[in-house]
């Protein structure tokens, strides 16, 4: 049991945050034509829509409500309601999330009614033409946690926004994916439900929307992602898959909207929450796991086998917000690492279980002078901007999580199932090699001087 | 009130925009029509002012504000130095909740203290957001009292998002440098070819590219305004002998004020492109040995230009075929509106369109001239979805923009190159000039065009 | 047109090549409860068997006759058949692959002849004890090629015993895979295959054999790998498809052997490649390609996209085996890169058609010291010995082919197909794109001195 | 004709094997029965001579053959260098077809020569193989022509393969040391404490782990036969005053005849733990005093060791716990199969069985002593399924071996450490004591040990 800490310091240096607005855009646009609305002013969705380009490497429909000086002070509905018959009318999005940010929750607007008498308006006004689009409340204070609480609210919202009770659909999951899956995790989930037969709704669904695929049309929102029609059918479904302790809210208000069991699972990687989802699935398709799940699992055996001669007794500092920590910290102890620094964004439930030697709720900088601290590491795992920490820890660093500004590709980096797991092993073995490799066969310390090779030598006699 | 502090910078003379207006439109200042809801795009002051100052690469950059204005955006611009990387550190007060009740000045205190003590810096910026702004956090006062307690300039950089566009946060930022910083120091030694540069921000290195061909002519950089400046040399810059505008929206109040102010003649110029660099370097040989300096520097700067014009042209050869007859549509703003256009019609390249949503007037006339009058190819924003038909349909072969627009080119399948901040090739001054050319001919000519524009097996009509 | 070069030199410095006797054995691994038989001393199968260990990490079946003086004098028969027979007798391998080595090469053995007599004798004398046990010659001498010709040579050995007419078996391929292929290339081709509602058989097939699995059982054969029945059943199939220059003969003989149409596809590398693949798949099922084929080559344009800003204009050095050399030349130009060395073990057919400009029959000494010669480059592509290369180059090194020493899971990288081309091309991206950005918003020469902040500066007096 | 050559080596008085024979099979010599074809396992002659030789890391070692030889085989072991790396390199003539008619002997003279050229290392090592030799290519000749020509030692090491097994090669490595090596140079200076360790590869690092205690012992290592070694230090062995041989039956033929030629005493020893290495110490400072070194070093060296064994007493202190009372299977060979034994004991640990199938006699008495005379704990070659079967039974918690051995463990899912050649951990003396009982331990409490022995989910019995 280690207990987070929050270190006393007035100063933020190089934050491991982002905010939760941009979270909570984020999941709306892993639904079908989703268009994030952030409710501040300008620069708050430029910052957002920047760290997400660089991020993705797609086109990222975001929206503000522009306020100026005059609307902070004075209020911002009628701007909220100006850009809402805005997208409605131009964009005509399937569903339009609306985000307050840090400059209109300290204002205390009451948003939610004013959502509710925007709408009420507009459609009056508008009639037929509002068309069919959900409009979602998605409560992400900036002052609370980071990118997964805003995503997690941002679904809950659209849950709230669109479930109904729905009659039961045997062999189908609605799976409430976290905010640390990236495409490539949804790509090997959904496969994995549908090797045991099932079919499922994932919400949110990035795997459609951001990733990297070439559209044939320009669309001013997102391509792809969970079907606006699955949306009301959330509740049609033999049971809630939601994956990561920050989706319990949303996955709570579903169950109770629509009387479906919920199975919460707050980590895809590492062999016991592999098992945890094959008994899930075996469960709920009635079905024994298929050769190529047994033919996985009994890979990934082989490869924390292979991957623990590197690994035991090396010592790896991690960055990332809490439900990607929890799976980084799972397999790299189960490889037999100690994890003498963790940092994180926020306190959430079950941090205190992670067998680490010190959690901090803090910041980039939190990692790099903690672990100096503790003695160095041999690796570093977080998002793009952990790797100052690492050379100033002369470690390597496998990015995970958000950002990764430095590289393409890594939404389709999978490090969840037993593949995934597999992959993140060998990541981790393969990083401390290689960097180790720089001294194998090399003498402790500085090396002797060389005895030059001379031809005047003396040579013995006889 | 802020709005006090605002309504000069809003009538700005040196500012196109405002020159143009009637009187009565002078009196609502040239501040542009608020954004539209639902339709907007583009930073806010903060954004702005933090641009322009944070190039200051000895100084710590404290963001007053919650994880919103830093979290998001720490480290996301590619000025480049060449000494300390203090100034990419993400330094934030990171408010909370808690600290919005209960007034965040305190925090913004202690934060400061951190700062001086982990990094010693020679300098401190403190940016005002919306949410303190909003609850009224008095940083000037707690900048005031911080200068005093650490015995360096903590200087409070006053642009809460809301104010308006990040345009005018350039502005502010310029403001501020001319309240806190510029004049504040003496430089050890003064040359009568002393310049400064305002508004190149040295982006991936392109102050490094034209600074090499200011030395061959003798030029001092004596302050860059604030592109990989130490913050003494910002504090110096009233004892340059004459300043270039390198971005003619951003800070142009920087260089008129401090014509003002100082005496300083200025001028607005663009490293964009051969012609622009030569010009540049004559206007300031010109304006130097008006002000004192040797005359001989008019001829030596003109050696200089031949000698620089005569390599490019050689070591252009390998590209002129590959560029000749190219189409580009180029999206940007200020002054590369133009400064680009006479940049690509020297590589060969045809201009089909230019925007010029963020030029001065000066700058559509000059854009005007160099496409022969055709008041047709001189866009304002262009809506993404004719952008992108534009592209798809051909009538360009790469379109030249800045990042947020790159997907538009990228899903119509069309080459696209970054010419904006986050570019990883520097661009500037005759050197750059080479990059972007050998940058231009190897997108071109890249293979994928041709393969992500072929057809699928399942559109190639012989299969089923 | 780069015509292969062979550098004159009598001293071969850090060998790229392995020896085809290797690449035999490592054929017939991939077959189920294959064993591979060296002909010759017992450092031929040590060092053999030491090096596909590292590499893969499994147990590795492999035999040998263990020739002494006399019997290399005198002639080894007796020890062939001694071997064969505690094998058989012992063991009972499915398939029993014979692998002579230089030593018996240069003998000049009449190697076919003896193992008639000796599969004659044995049968006669062990009747019923000698089982099932397919005897193949695979006759791969050690004085041509590297790996990927022993391979070729094994498989040819193995359609030359089992390979008979059979009736045509409709949406069914017989895939001969080329030693280029990984098992994660392999996991891919069957998905692709499968996914156009086809069957295959794969031949050899490393992805059953050596994919690290943890097996329950100790086993002195292969586990896994082409199923011996499967192997009676070559002929019955719609077609041959044959991946690699190096598979033609085998591929040639099958096709004479049952009269099946052959296509050869030379690499699954790049997206031509692929689609190559597609409308191959798409003419045996007369099926069109499935969604997720097409979503995959869609996701590949964008990676491709995305890759490419990193890759243009780089210059990028490879050593691998023929096949291997044609796929990763083929992607780092489709980037835009250019390939001022390519380094590779043997003349195979084809290859002056690559785009590079310069193509060496060499080593790795020839990697390094021509690459400098052509002015360095920004990546290597090789197999892990080519490290000292990189290193010696100052640039980061992809490590593909054999062997793949100094990391774990090397075995299910996969480069091939839409999804293993994707993988290739963010490898390349981000290796280059890596390695750049120590260089990245730094000075391009040595940093001015930084003036230090002092208090005792000068200050303006107003 | 080679076995001319082989003959007496086969006859090694110094081997342990050949001592306990009767007459009439000391004839036969001391040659093992040859391998059973189809069921053999382990290296040739030329793999025992390079493993031996190959350590001399300023040499060049030239291996004479087809690809096989060394295509197959270069840099794959983990001796270490404090300097030169050249020994790395992966030296071969390649022969092709061509070169097998026509014979390799030019070719071999070429690339002597480009080796010189390249690398000009202090000597050249040329292997020959089984296909030269077979042909007849005349190694000796070339290489003597070679050290005249190029004016340094081209020492060829006649070890075709099939001569014999890899014990045989590192023998014949030492009888190539001794007919071309050892001798040939003079010390720049001597002292009475210089000594040669023989048969000490310096696998990862195991010599600089002994090395400081020498030197606190006031001992110096003249001539490292032949790990970190340079060309110079194994010419000049023949003054060192004391030897030991490290790994009993590799080169015991070195430390026999430099005691015969040149007097020197020589011990058979082991850096395998505490217990060993400190007697190897002891017996070093006795046979020293014996010839001639002041007397006291046998207390300075019986100071060292007291205060060596403190510290590991001290520093084992965290493992002891996690070691006490787990099971070992031990195998390996060499004197690491008595010496390895006594080790794992002293971190009391229970040895289950060690394996003796590459001991000498003396070897055995020593494991069967420190196992309480338990015989059917000393080991013979265990066939792989019976060990799997060992393991999977739960036997042992944790096999020792070599990397051969290693899927037999690992695919009975039971914890298996190195330690033969391929570990990237070395283990010699006090200090690697503590390293190999840091390793045990870690391996031991690996979490994976409990997840892969888990029951899979379908396994559990609570699911369909």
């Amino acid at each position: 049991m280690t207990q987070p800490e929050t270190r006393k310091k007035a100063l933020t240096i190089d934050p491991l945050k982002v905010s939760p607005p941009l979270g909570a855009s984020l999941a709306l646009l892993g639904v079908e034509r989703g268009m994030p609305l952030l409710h501040g002013s300008q620069g708050c969705t430029a910052f957002a829509l920047v760290l997400l380009v660089r991020h993705f490497r797609e086109a990222i429909p975001l929206q503000t409500t522009a306020l100026g000086e005059i609307e902070t002070i004075l209020g911002g509905t009628d701007n909220l309601e100006a850009a809402i018959r805005t997208l409605v009318t131009k964009s005509k999005p399937a569903v339009l999330g609306v985000c307050p940010t840090g400059l209109t929750d300290t204002r205390s607007e009451d948003m939610a009614a004013d959502l509710r008498g925007i709408a009420d308006r507009l459609h009056a006004d508008l009639g037929e033409a509002w068309g069919e689009t959900l409009l979602v409340h998605a409560p992400a204070p900036d002052f609370i946690g980071g990118l997964q609480e805003g995503w997690g609210a941002a679904v809950r919202g659209i849950v709230e926004a669109a479930a109904r009770p729905r009659p039961r659909r045997a062999g189908h999951l609605t799976v409430l994916a976290g905010a640390h899956l990236t495409v490539g995790d949804l790509d090997a989930l959904r496969d994995t439900i549908e090797a045991f037969g099932l079919t499922c709704t994932l919400l949110p669904d990035l795997s459609g929307s951001l990733d990297g695929h070439v559209p044939e049309t320009w669309s001013p929102v997102s391509l792809g992602g969970t079907p606006r029609a699955a949306l009301d059918d959330l509740g049609a479904a033999s049971a809630i898959l939601a994956i990561g302790e920050h989706m319990r809210p949303a996955a709570d208000l579903l169950a109770e909207r629509c009387g479906l069991p919920v199975t919460l699972l707050d980590t895809l990687t590492g062999l016991r929450a592999c098992d945890r989802l094959t008994t899930v699935l075996t469960e709920v398709s009635g079905r024994s796991a298929p050769t190529a799940v047994r033919r996985d699992r009994s890979r990934l055996l082989d490869a924390l086998i292979d991957s623990h001669f590197a690994a035991v007794g090396q010592r790896v500092a991690i960055a990332a917000e809490p439900d990607l920590l929890r799976g980084m910290v799972t397999i790299a102890t189960d490889l037999g690492c100690r994890v003498p620094v963790a940092v994180t964004s926020t306190r959430a439930p079950g941090l205190e279980a992670l067998p680490v030697d010190r959690l901090i709720v803090g910041d980039l900088d939190d990692l790099e002078t903690a672990t100096l601290e503790a003695g160095g590491c041999d690796l570093v795992i977080g998002p793009s901007p952990a790797i100052r920490a690492a050379k100033a820890l002369h470690a390597p660093l496998i990015r995970v999580g958000f950002p990764q500004v430095d590289r393409v590709g890594s939404q389709h980096d999978c490090f969840t199932g037993y593949r995934g797991t597999r992959q993140v092993a060998f990541a981790i073995a393969n990083a401390i090699a290689e960097s180790h490799a720089e001294h194998h066969l090399r003498p402790p310390h500085p090396s002797p001087v060389e005895v030059p090779h001379d031809s005047d030598a003396p040579v013995a006699a006889g | 009130m802020l709005s006090d502090r605002l309504a000069p910078v809003f009538d700005e003379p040196g500012c196109a925009t405002n020159r143009a207006k009637t009187d009565a439109q002078k009196k609502a200042g040239c501040k542009p029509k608020g954004p539209a809801p639902g339709a907007a795009a583009g930073g806010c002051a903060f954004d702005g002012a933090k641009i322009s100052l944070q190039p200051i690469v000895d100084a710590a950059h404290i963001v007053h504000g919650p994880i919103a204005c830093e979290g998001n955006n720490w480290d996301n611009r590619h000025s480049a130095s060449s000494g300390s990387d203090l100034y990419r550190r993400g330094l934030t007060t990171d408010l909370t909740e808690l600290d919005v009740i209960q007034g965040g000045e305190k925090k913004l205190w202690k934060a400061i203290r951190q700062a001086i003590e982990k990094f010693d810096p020679p300098a401190v910026f403190v940016y005002q957001t919306c949410v303190p702004a909003l609850t009224g956090d008095d940083i000037r006062a707690v900048c005031a009292a911080a200068t005093e307690r650490h015995g360096r300039p903590v200087i409070p950089v006053e642009v809460p998002g809301f104010v308006g566009s990040k345009n005018l946060g350039n502005r502010l930022a310029g403001e501020t440098l001319l309240e806190h910083v510029i004049g504040t120091r003496e430089p050890e030694t003064t040359t009568p070819t002393d310049i400064a540069l305002i508004a190149e921000f040295n982006i991936v290195g392109d102050l490094w590219q034209v600074m090499p061909v200011f030395e061959k002519a003798g030029m001092r950089v004596l302050s860059p305004i604030t592109g990989d400046a130490r913050y003494h040399q910002v504090a110096q810059a009233h004892r340059a002998r004459a300043s270039m505008v390198v971005c003619s929206q951003a800070m142009v109040n920087v260089g008129r004020k401090m014509q003002e102010r100082w005496g300083i003649p200025y001028f607005e110029g663009s490293f964009n492109g051969v012609r622009a660099t030569s010009e540049a370097l004559r206007t300031f040989s010109r304006l130097l040995v008006e002000q004192g300096a040797a005359p001989d520097l008019i001829d030596r700067t003109e050696a200089v230009i031949a000698a620089e014009e005569a390599e490019v042209r050689r070591r252009f050869e390998p590209y002129r075929e590959i560029l000749a007859g190219k189409r580009v549509l180029l999206y940007t703003g200020g002054n590369k509106s133009w400064a680009m256009v006479s940049t690509l019609q020297d590589m060969g390249m045809e201009v089909i369109g230019t925007s010029v949503r963020k030029a001065t007037d000066h700058g559509k006339d000059r854009a005007r001239d160099l496409l022969d009058g055709a008041d047709q190819k001189l866009f304002g924003a262009i809506p993404n979805a004719e952008m992108f038909r534009m592209l798809k349909d051909g009538e360009a072969d790469i379109m030249l923009s800045g990042g947020r627009s790159q997907f538009v080119a990228l899903n119509a399948r069309r080459p696209w190159l970054d010419t904006n901040q986050e570019r990883h090739h520097a661009y500037a001054g005759y050197a750059g000039f080479l990059v972007l050319a050998e940058r231009i001919a190897l997108t071109l000519t890249a293979p994928i065009w041709d393969q992500v524009n072929g057809p699928a097996p399942w559109d190639a009509g012989d299969t089923p």
